[in-house]
């Protein structure tokens, strides 16, 4: 039990700055695997968000709605990310590059 | 007081520990650091009183995506340096920087000005979970209220490994999955390998069971079950199996369709997904158990990934 | 209750189909054929049931929303519905001579039946949802089957297509989540009904209705955000290029069109509308420029696209905005929708073409086609008639969509609308024109080059072109079903 | 009271383990040192946090699952200690001999 009111807000923002944090992670990198990694970061980012605003009455226990959901978006992403590993792995396996090609040209 | 400090120090750390995954100096730090932010967020949601949640970000968001990306960095050895990427130009990492930092701030500014006494559907839940057959709320809303996504979410774990199967050399049709593994006989690996698969079906099992009333679930079981699977196949336990083995994709398929089923017997009892109030346990409690065993097989051949032994192993 | 039934069927059915041909691969293309069937006939049965009765509304396990998810098909969703049944059962019919594996199994023997009808579920799931995070799900769905479909022929050019394809759409799907969050937050509801009762302008509103348009455009492949479609569309076998470029920018394109047509159409201000009507433009430009200078003829349908999904959004300036209120709005918007529907078949049709093509000739190089309509007659009527469509010639279905969308633009002012419609045709008529007439020119040196293909299989890209016209000349019928529920009240557009 | 006070020594006296074992982490020079130096420390350290919560819990059940939870902490940790050192000697990295350890 949260003493401070608005102990939910402190993750909502923690939520906020992770998703900034993720996308930058996202759209900088041209390795292929850091870039998943940081779509996974926005991901949690935005179901911590999700599930912050459903704790906003501590008195009456987390929304179990947002937690359904968060645990079906965390699968949902992990999906995801299997199959963009397999695909990085057989990209690098054929190409021998660890980004794509336009990437690797900019690089050199 | 005390408490909203640590809620302050524990946000302070998942953000420095986030910042490192995303800008660590090399992939692997990276990796590493992140399934250290993943246990971290994991007790950002025990703060949140969402256990149900920590326990999926603990073993599915940081375990074994975690395991997903180490695997694949373990490919990347035979790529040149040169060729393993770097940062975008610097005008578009500054263009980047602000994009993200104004996304950043309007989502926060959004969350300030939210009604702080929202309920969500706090009392929707409330008032029909006698109706739904289990006790847990999140287990309510997940086999009940929204089965159908559910539904969806099981069946998109499906199509991500044909997505993944796909990516097989046509030759390795039929092979079995994975990379051929050698582990030494009686070793370290292969004993911890024979000592953890009891006690971790055990709890696997347990999870699945206690998700009608308590924190748990096919999801959250089903991943322990697949750690077990996956460390036991790398202690040599068992061979993988190939990818054209009709038991095995009876088994990827069988909780989904399990699933479908008595979604579709719903029609005789009001419309798809009805679950009549005294059947709904019983109905919730099937589900459950046969999802968690296809989940299980489903990321463990996730994890294993295309077929690509040559050769069948000793 | 029986169109409730035939709702219902319209996304158990194919994913029923999914499980059987992961388990039952050597009849698998029987499989997705029944299924495919069951799928077109629930859709016209519920097409009939909504003419008749209105729209059709159900709630999953007994659930009213906001706690549960609820389905409901209108006029739009059924034609839809209709047209992606109607393309899928005929891919799948063109798809056996490609995908059917007599004794062992093979990699994609396996796989293109499978994700062809999760495809399926997924679209026709994203038509009836009213629930906005049960619609994240269908498009994760959606794309990690399409992205799969695109890895197919195992090239390593179509595995990069797809790792581009897959990043851009995985971004897609995180920003619309996150509005999808931001709404429940603000709402209690993922509901659009709930939602759409609601609206009141909040920051929370326009940050959620902006990162879901965001999200949305990229799955569409707006301009500037086209950069992954050509690759991973032309690099796709022809039977998965069908639907990945008929059908898949559409289901995003159709949920954009629900959340500021019915849910928010107060928000939809003219910054907005102008914004993403100038951005369709740029994409006719643009697209329809690429595709007079590809030289392979995959790329060029490929690029066609681009241009096409331009048209989709002038929708909005026209329709939308200061204009809903206008006695053009109901032409415009039907027009676009037209144009949605008979785009889908005209380019499902040239996808199969081009297939067919390539088998012939074993290259899509458009130089190397020279003569190959004295080969394959019916194959190269069908690319014809299918470009007769795109262009918007009368009397194929392309036509009343662009005649719609032409006059709101002349009945609305809106000049440079106008001019985009019309230099958007007059490009189109240039890239199609090449293809077209090397098809039917002489070949360069006698003798026969290219491979006979059987007439049974030259049949499905006729199927499909043929679909493209008669939606013009049969148009009344959509035209009056695309009124049904349609928010604003439906004036005589025609 | 006491209970509270008892708690407070073991896990605090645990802390100071794991920072004894994060410090060897980063400043011994070679691998195996440093898995000596984190394996030894982090069990220990683990093992007094769990005696200090131990006497919080209300039955034994929630004891028996807090030593579980050391117990495989232990097993996971030899292990993987193991398999770092193993893989360390593959890479052509000698292990200390006894004397230089301590």
């Amino acid at each position: 039990m949260m003493t401070w009111a608005s102990g939910w807000l402190i993750y909502g923002l923690t939520g906020a700055t992770l998703i900034g944090l993720g996308l930058f992670g996202f759209a900088s990198h041209t390795n292929l695997l850091r870039r998943i990694l940081a779509f996974n970061v926005v991901g949690s980012g935005i179901f911590l968000v999700f599930g912050a605003t459903g704790f906003r009455v501590p008195e009456l226990g987390a929304d179990a709605v947002p937690q359904a959901l968060i645990i079906t978006g965390i699968v949902v992403a992990l999906s995801a990310t299997a199959l963009a590993v397999s695909l990085i792995t057989r990209h690098a396996s054929l190409s021998g590059s660890a980004t794509l090609p336009d990437d690797d040209r900019e690089d050199r | 007081m005390i408490d909203s400090l640590f809620d302050l120090v524990l946000c302070a750390l998942i953000i420095f520990v986030a910042f490192a995954a995303v800008s660590g100096r090399d992939l692997f730090t990276a990796i590493v650091f992140f399934i250290v932010y993943g246990l971290m967020v994991a007790i950002a949601w025990l703060r949140l009183e969402a256990i149900d949640v920590a326990l999926a970000e603990a073993a599915i968001g940081a375990g074994l995506t975690g395991v997903l990306l180490l695997g694949a960095y373990g490919r990347f050895k035979n790529i040149d340096a040169a060729r393993m990427g770097s940062w975008v130009p610097l005008p578009v990492l500054i263009v980047i920087a602000l994009a993200a930092t104004g996304l950043s701030a309007a989502v926060g500014v959004v969350l300030i000005a939210l009604d702080p006494n929202g309920l969500g559907l706090i009392p929707a839940v409330n008032a029909n979970i006698a109706q739904s057959g289990v006790f847990n709320p999140v287990t309510a809303v997940l086999l009940n209220f929204r089965a159908y996504d559910t539904l969806l979410e099981s069946i998109v774990l499906v199509v991500a490994l044909v997505g993944v199967w796909t990516l097989a050399d046509n030759s390795a049709w039929g092979q079995r999955v994975g990379k051929t593994q050698s582990v030494r006989a009686n070793g370290v690996l292969q004993s911890f390998g024979r000592t953890l698969p009891p006690i971790g079906l055990m709890i696997g099992i347990y999870f699945v069971w206690a998700g009608s009333s308590q924190p748990g679930g096919a999801f959250q079981g089903g991943t322990i079950l697949a750690a077990v699977g996956l460390l036991s196949a790398m202690a040599g336990l068992f061979p993988p199996p190939r990818v054209n083995d009709a038991r095995l994709r009876l088994s990827v398929i069988a909780g989904p369709i399990l699933f479908l089923a008595v979604a579709i017997a719903g029609t005789a009892w009001g419309g798809m997904f009805v679950l009549p109030a005294d059947l709904a346990y019983g109905l919730i409690l099937a589900i459950e158990i046969v999802l968690a065993l296809s989940i299980a097989i489903t990321l463990m051949l996730l994890v294993l990934g295309p077929p690509e032994m040559t050769e069948t192993p000793q | 209750m029986p169109s409730s039934l035939a709702l219902t069927a319209i996304i158990g059915a194919p994913l029923l189909g999914f499980f059987m041909t992961i388990v039952w691969s050597r009849a698998a293309a029987v499989v997705a054929s029944l299924t495919s069937m069951v799928v077109l006939v629930a859709a016209v049965f519920l097409a009939v049931s909504v003419s008749a009765h209105g729209a059709v509304l159900t709630s999953l396990g007994g659930w009213d929303a906001p706690l549960g998810i609820e389905l409901a098909a209108d006029g739009l969703s059924v034609m839809f519905m209709i047209v992606s049944g109607a393309i899928v059962l005929v891919v799948g019919a063109y798809a056996q001579h490609e995908f059917v594996h007599p004794g062992t199994e093979t990699r994609s023997g396996f796989a293109f039946w499978p994700l062809m009808l999760v495809l399926l579920a997924a679209l026709n799931g994203i038509f009836v949802s009213r629930d906005f995070f049960n619609l994240y799900v269908c498009f994760e769905l959606l794309t990690l089957s399409a992205v799969a479909m695109v890895t197919l022929n195992g090239k390593t050019e179509s595995i990069t297509a797809a790792l581009r394809y897959l990043l851009f759409a995985l971004l897609g799907s995180i920003l619309y989540l996150l509005g999808a969050v931001l709404l429940y937050a603000q709402f209690g509801s993922l509901d659009m009904g709930v939602i759409g009762q609601s609206v009141s302008s909040s920051g929370a509103e326009i940050l959620a209705a902006g990162l879901m348009t965001a999200g949305l455009a990229l799955k569409t492949a707006l301009f500037p955000f086209h950069g992954w479609l050509p690759p991973a569309h032309s690099g796709a076998p022809p039977p998965a290029s069908a639907m990945l470029s008929s059908l898949v920018p559409k289901a995003s394109y159709f949920i954009t069109i629900r959340l500021w047509f019915d849910v928010m159409p107060e928000l939809a201000g003219n910054p907005l509308t102008l914004a993403l009507g100038g951005l369709g433009g740029a994409a006719i430009l643009y697209g329809s420029l690429q595709a007079i200078v590809q030289t392979r003829l995959k790329m060029v349908v490929a690029y066609s696209t681009v241009a096409q999904l331009g048209y989709l959004f002038i929708v909005f300036p026209l329709a939308g905005g200061d204009s809903a209120a206008q006695p053009w709005s109901a032409g415009a918007w039907t027009g676009g929708m037209l144009h949605a529907l008979s785009h889908a078949l005209a380019k499902s049709a040239m996808f199969l073409c081009a297939g067919l093509f390539i088998i012939s000739a074993r290259t899509d190089d458009l130089e190397a086609l020279r003569g190959i309509a004295q080969t394959m007659p019916m194959t190269a009527f069908a690319f014809t008639l299918a470009a007769i469509s795109l262009l918007g010639l009368p009397p194929s279905g392309g036509f009343i969509a662009k005649y719609l969308m032409l006059t709101s633009a002349f009945a609305s002012g809106g000049w440079i609308w106008a001019f985009l419609i019309l230099a958007g045709g007059l490009l189109a008529a240039l890239y199609l024109y090449r293809p077209v007439r090397i098809m039917l020119s002489l070949p360069k040196q006698p003798g026969q080059p290219f491979k006979p293909i059987s007439r049974w299989w030259q049949v499905a890209p006729l199927v499909l072109a043929l679909g493209a016209v008669f939606l013009g000349i049969g148009s009344n019928e959509p035209y009056a079903l695309l009124q049904i529920g349609r928010p604003v009240a439906a004036e005589t557009g025609l | 009271m006491i209970t509270d006070a008892l708690t407070i020594v073991l896990t605090g006296t645990g802390l100071i383990f794991f920072v004894a074992g994060t410090v060897g982490l980063l400043r011994f020079p070679d691998t195996h040192s440093r898995l000596h130096a984190l394996t030894k420390a982090d069990n220990l350290g683990l093992g007094l946090v769990i005696a200090g919560l131990m006497v919080q819990v209300p039955s034994p059940l929630d004891a028996g699952k807090l030593v579980l939870v050391w117990a495989l902490a232990i097993l996971a940790a030899g292990t993987t200690a193991q398999l770092v050192a193993r893989s360390a000697l593959k890479k052509g990295q000698s292990a200390p001999d006894d004397e230089g350890m301590q």
